[in-house]
């Protein structure tokens, strides 16, 4: 892979960028809903389910609801895609080619896999939706919710590695030196990460922004067409990268086979934790973030100083 | 490209349900097709929270005058292309309130209606073959 | 961001409905909120209004109970029932005893089938589908006793003045026996994962209280009162069927929070098994209809109580066969009306799940007829040209 | 007799007691008095409203108040009589919530009105094309029946 020219434009639109983690994001949605249904004495739909909502959706009519404003309204999902496009390429360009990549970038991947929920937050606002507008304000509370611990939890690998901000040198030095997840520190951290991994997915018990029941969808109500299937994608993408993530940074990085199966794991208790749950209240969301993982998070970050 | 469309819409039909004066029953019944005894997810029926992701509006009970303003406004804001399946006696021929002074019915009067499922309430089984029949039509 | 929204103070209105998935039946709440709390409500009610009592008088008192039925679909039992009460309380005739017990036996079944629903939609309400699916798959079992002995699986007919129109033979009776102890099986199961589980707690614990003195002030009734700590129960207060008979106990706490509401409403289902069980044990012979030869001039009051609380029905003959005037109270007509004061200080998602749990229901065979038939085919282009004419037609006609 | 028949035997002398069987009592009471009987069903014997009927008959408009005695199980209902050309009732709603909702049924429904009534909007047909000045369950309210054929 090269990091120039038609090699970029490949790696950000057919592999891994757009299309390959589309297609597999799309496929992982599908593992959700058949392992939500069986949990749920149900059959679930077939494997193409996901494909073909997507199609259907892209051909359907956009409507942009009155009073809106109609660019940003429209932009606001793109915003998402191309964050999560770019995130793909950069996790698998580090994974292959540990070496090649920059200082920093793993504050750039926090920074974008930001970027999913403030496009719905834009999104949302652009709309002038009364239960949009409230669908934003807490898909923003939960951000800062959930950002707290999320990065005390990323403290845990980047002192072990000994204060390495580059997602290459983690990887190697999880190679040298064994996963960071197989210690107390790891292991915490990695619980706090797949608890965020959850609310960033906006998967039950953290789903109040898009809440179906109370707020009619939130966030997504006055999407249709095409900008929602984006956003569906987008979601679906999320689902591929943020275990991935977790893979990269706590797990050892995917070089080996072993990898599919960590992130089949991941996925799977992801979506089990999202069947066995009600949904928080949003102080209550708050409160677990801040006073219970936070806490946690503190914890793991002295327990990594200790070595521990 | 349409025809990548039209077999979306065929494979996954998102359902709005709209409830316009009704005894609870077909809207319950509705509710039942999405639980482990039919789940209907298997052919990619989902019930949406919002009529801009609908496909197919399900309509049930007799529209009264109260109702029928909002069931049109319903519809409007429906993504297009969007069947409207009506389901129950009551959607059809105004059942036994045709007499009520608050009846409007029936819905062909008012939407562009695809199909009808009539019965009081119909089975699951008979919505599924209305809303596979409506489909069948594409 | 929450700290600066209390700050400013700004008031939104955020509509609930009319058409919106918290409810299966239109119907307007307007919360207006500051940040995410809700400060008050208003309640617009009406999308659902048919004109039963208009449509009443113009029928025979043998029609009367099939267009009560349709009042709702949930406890298509209790208005039949609570109006042939009121036939038979104004006609003063007694039903036979057999008739009676058929009558608790169906009414209680309802009673499971309605309590196990709500608690489905209840973990629907709070993202919590499993509960959903689970409460839904053990409903299934009472709704296949429903078509064993009356025919349907909803909208029963079951009533009729005098008596009851079906009969439940002895080779019924132990197939019901064994679907009521798969359906107490899977309810106990399913009410020691709800009970138990400490986030279902934290969700429905303390939120929405109705205090005793407005569950009065407001007449609520059933298990909204009863989780409020009335212990009103018609059933109890003025026995009628076969309700006086057979052993059973009131379930009442007194919170006054959804999670009492849902506690009533579970241990309720174990209550209504037991009522079917001596019923179906003590199943009396003999006929099962008392003939009415006529009603005479007079008035007619019949109560009885629906999984949501009291129906209440009031029938004025004139000494025709159709009466003068019927009157209709269905349960949730007193239980929505507290709930403005029930959802005040909660927050918006409090709200949806306090309107949710006093378990409104507002309204209170098959083929099937392709639309135009033939081999017309739409495209996607049809289809989409179709759509968008009558939309435009729509517009028009809303301006 | 029962306790509270005596007492509001007591409190409006010109009651007039109907027995229809031991568990249902109809109490006829001119129409001044609605607010003081209502006041001692409810807040002295601690009685629960079922429900308010609106008649429509050839004396009036009549109006029931049915209350329910829980503890014994009997149902008290207060007729009282509203001239045709005079439908006014004492509103109850000001002091007890649960009249409001079918005070305003009645109003719009029958025509009665209710002076003293919080929030007097129709309950069921606002923000539609309901024709006012007609009440469907009226006597003279026109019927369909007619229009089709069964």
């Amino acid at each position: 892979m090269s990091w120039s020219g038609w090699g970029l434009a490949f790696n950000f639109l057919i592999f891994p960028g757009f299309l390959f983690s589309a297609v597999v994001g799309l496929v992982l949605t599908w593992v959700d809903r058949i392992v939500s249904a069986r949990v749920q004495y149900r059959r679930g739909p077939p494997v193409f389910q996901p494909f073909a909502d997507l199609f259907k959706l892209l051909l359907k009519q956009t409507i942009v609801p009155d009073g809106a404003s109609k660019t940003v309204f429209l932009l606001a999902p793109m915003l998402g895609l191309a964050a999560m496009c770019l995130t793909s390429g950069l996790l698998f360009y580090v994974n292959f080619n540990p070496q090649g990549s920059f200082v920093g970038d793993l504050i750039v991947l926090v920074y974008l896999l930001g970027l999913a929920p403030l496009a719905l937050v834009i999104g949302a606002s652009a709309s002038r939706n009364p239960l949009s507008a409230v669908g934003a304000s807490r898909e923003m509370m939960l951000y800062f919710g959930y950002e707290l611990p999320f990065l005390l939890a990323l403290l845990v690998p980047i002192i072990k590695s000994g204060g390495a901000i580059r997602l290459g040198e983690l990887i190697v030095a999880q190679q040298a030196g064994g996963p960071f997840l197989y210690s107390i520190s790891g292991v915490i951290a990695a619980l706090i990460v797949l608890f965020t991994t959850q609310a960033k997915l906006g998967y039950v018990p953290f789903d109040m922004a898009e809440a179906e029941q109370e707020i009619m969808s939130g966030v997504f109500a006055e999407y249709s067409g095409a900008s929602l299937a984006v956003f569906k994608l987008t979601k679906a993408m999320m689902l591929f990268l943020l275990p991935l993530f977790m893979i990269t940074v706590f797990w050892g990085g995917f070089g080996d086979w072993w990898a599919i199966l960590k992130f089949l794991l991941i996925v799977v208790l992801v979506v089990l934790m999202k069947n066995t749950n009600p949904r928080f209240r949003i102080d209550q969301a708050l409160r677990f973030f801040w006073f219970i993982l936070g806490v946690f998070g503190i914890v793991a970050v002295v327990l990594a100083f200790v070595r521990l | 490209m349409s025809r990548l469309g039209l077999w979306g819409l065929k494979k996954s039909p998102w359902v709005y349900h709209v409830a316009a004066a009704s005894c609870n029953n077909c809207d319950i019944e509705i509710l039942e097709l999405l639980t482990p005894r039919y789940d209907v997810e298997r052919f990619g029926v989902v019930l949406v929270g919002s009529p801009r992701h609908a496909d197919a509006l399900l309509v049930t009970g007799v529209i009264n005058r109260k109702s029928l303003p909002r069931v049109m406004e319903v519809y409007e804001q429906a993504a297009k292309p969007c069947l409207v399946i009506g389901v129950g006696t009551c959607t059809c021929s105004n059942h036994m309130f045709k007499n009520s002074y608050n009846a409007v019915g029936p819905y062909d009067k008012h939407l562009p209606m695809h199909a009808f499922v009539p019965g009081c309430p119909p089975k699951p089984e008979a919505m599924i073959l209305g809303v596979v029949k409506a489909l069948s039509k594409l | 961001m929450s700290e600066e929204q209390k700050s400013t103070k700004t008031r939104r209105i955020v509509p609930i409905g009319p058409y919106h998935p918290l409810q299966e039946e239109p119907e307007f709440f307007k919360l207006i909120v500051e940040g995410e709390t809700v400060v008050d409500m208003e309640i617009n009610i009406g999308y659902n209004h048919r004109g039963h009592e208009f449509i009443s008088p113009e029928l025979t008192y043998d029609q009367i109970p099939f267009l009560v039925e349709r009042i709702c679909g949930i406890c298509s039992n209790s208005h039949p029932l609570a109006c042939v009460l009121a036939i038979e309380d104004c006609a003063g005739i007694e039903p036979p005893p057999r008739a009676n017990y058929i009558r608790s036996i169906i009414h209680e079944l309802e009673r499971i089938h309605s309590h196990l629903l709500w608690v489905g939609l209840g973990g629907h309400f709070i993202g919590y589908n499993t509960v959903w699916m689970w409460a839904w798959k053990y409903r299934e079992h009472v709704l296949q006793v429903f078509e064993m002995i009356t025919g349907n699986r909803n909208h029963y007919a079951a009533n009729k003045p005098g008596g009851v129109r079906r009969d439940i033979s002895k080779e019924q009776v132990p197939q019901v026996l064994a679907a009521l102890d798969l359906a107490e099986e899977k309810t106990k199961l399913l009410t020691n994962a709800v009970l138990d589980d400490p986030v279902i707690l934290g969700r429905l614990a303390n939120v929405g209280i109705l205090t005793k003195a407005d569950a009065i002030a407001y007449s609520t009734v059933g298990p909204t009162s009863r989780g409020s700590g009335v212990p009103w129960d018609v059933r109890k207060d003025d026995p009628h069927a076969a309700y006086a008979e057979v052993p059973w106990d009131r379930v009442v706490f007194e919170e006054g929070d959804v999670l009492a509401k849902a506690k009533v409403r579970l241990l309720e289902t174990f209550e209504s098994i037991k009522i079917v069980r001596g019923c179906l044990e003590n199943l009396p012979d003999g006929p099962i209809e008392a003939r009415i030869e006529e009603i005479p001039p007079g008035e007619g009051i019949g109560h009885t109580e629906a999984p949501r609380g009291e129906v209440f029905h009031y029938i004025r003959s004139d000494g025709s066969n159709r009466p003068l005037r019927h009157k209709v109270r269905a349960p949730s007509f007193m239980n929505i009306a507290s709930n403005v004061v029930a959802v005040r200080g909660g927050s918006i998602a409090d709200a949806a799940l306090t309107l949710a749990a006093v378990d409104p229901c507002y309204c209170c065979t098959e083929r099937m007829a392709a639309f135009e038939d033939g081999r017309l085919k739409y495209t996607w282009n049809d289809l989409l040209k179709l759509s968008w004419q009558k939309t435009e037609r729509l517009r028009e006609k809303l301006k | 007799m029962r306790e509270a028949e005596a007492g509001l035997r007591e409190l409006i002398p010109e009651a007039d007691v109907f027995e229809h069987n031991k568990r249902r009592l109809y109490i006829r009471i001119p129409r001044e008095k609605i607010t003081q009987a209502a006041k001692f069903l409810h807040q002295e014997r601690g009685m629960r409203l079922s429900i308010c009927t609106g008649i429509d008959t050839r004396e009036g408009f009549e109006v029931l108040y049915h209350f329910s005695e829980d503890k014994t199980g009997t149902m008290y209902t207060l007729k009282v009589l509203a001239p045709k050309d005079d439908p006014k009732i004492e509103s109850l709603a000001s002091w007890f919530p649960s009249c409001d909702w079918i005070e305003r049924e009645m109003s719009e429904l029958l025509g009665i009105d209710f002076p003293g009534h919080p929030n007097m909007r129709p309950l069921l047909t606002s923000d539609t094309d309901w024709d006012k000045g007609k009440y469907p369950l009226r006597r003279d309210h026109e019927r369909r029946a007619e229009e089709h054929e069964d």
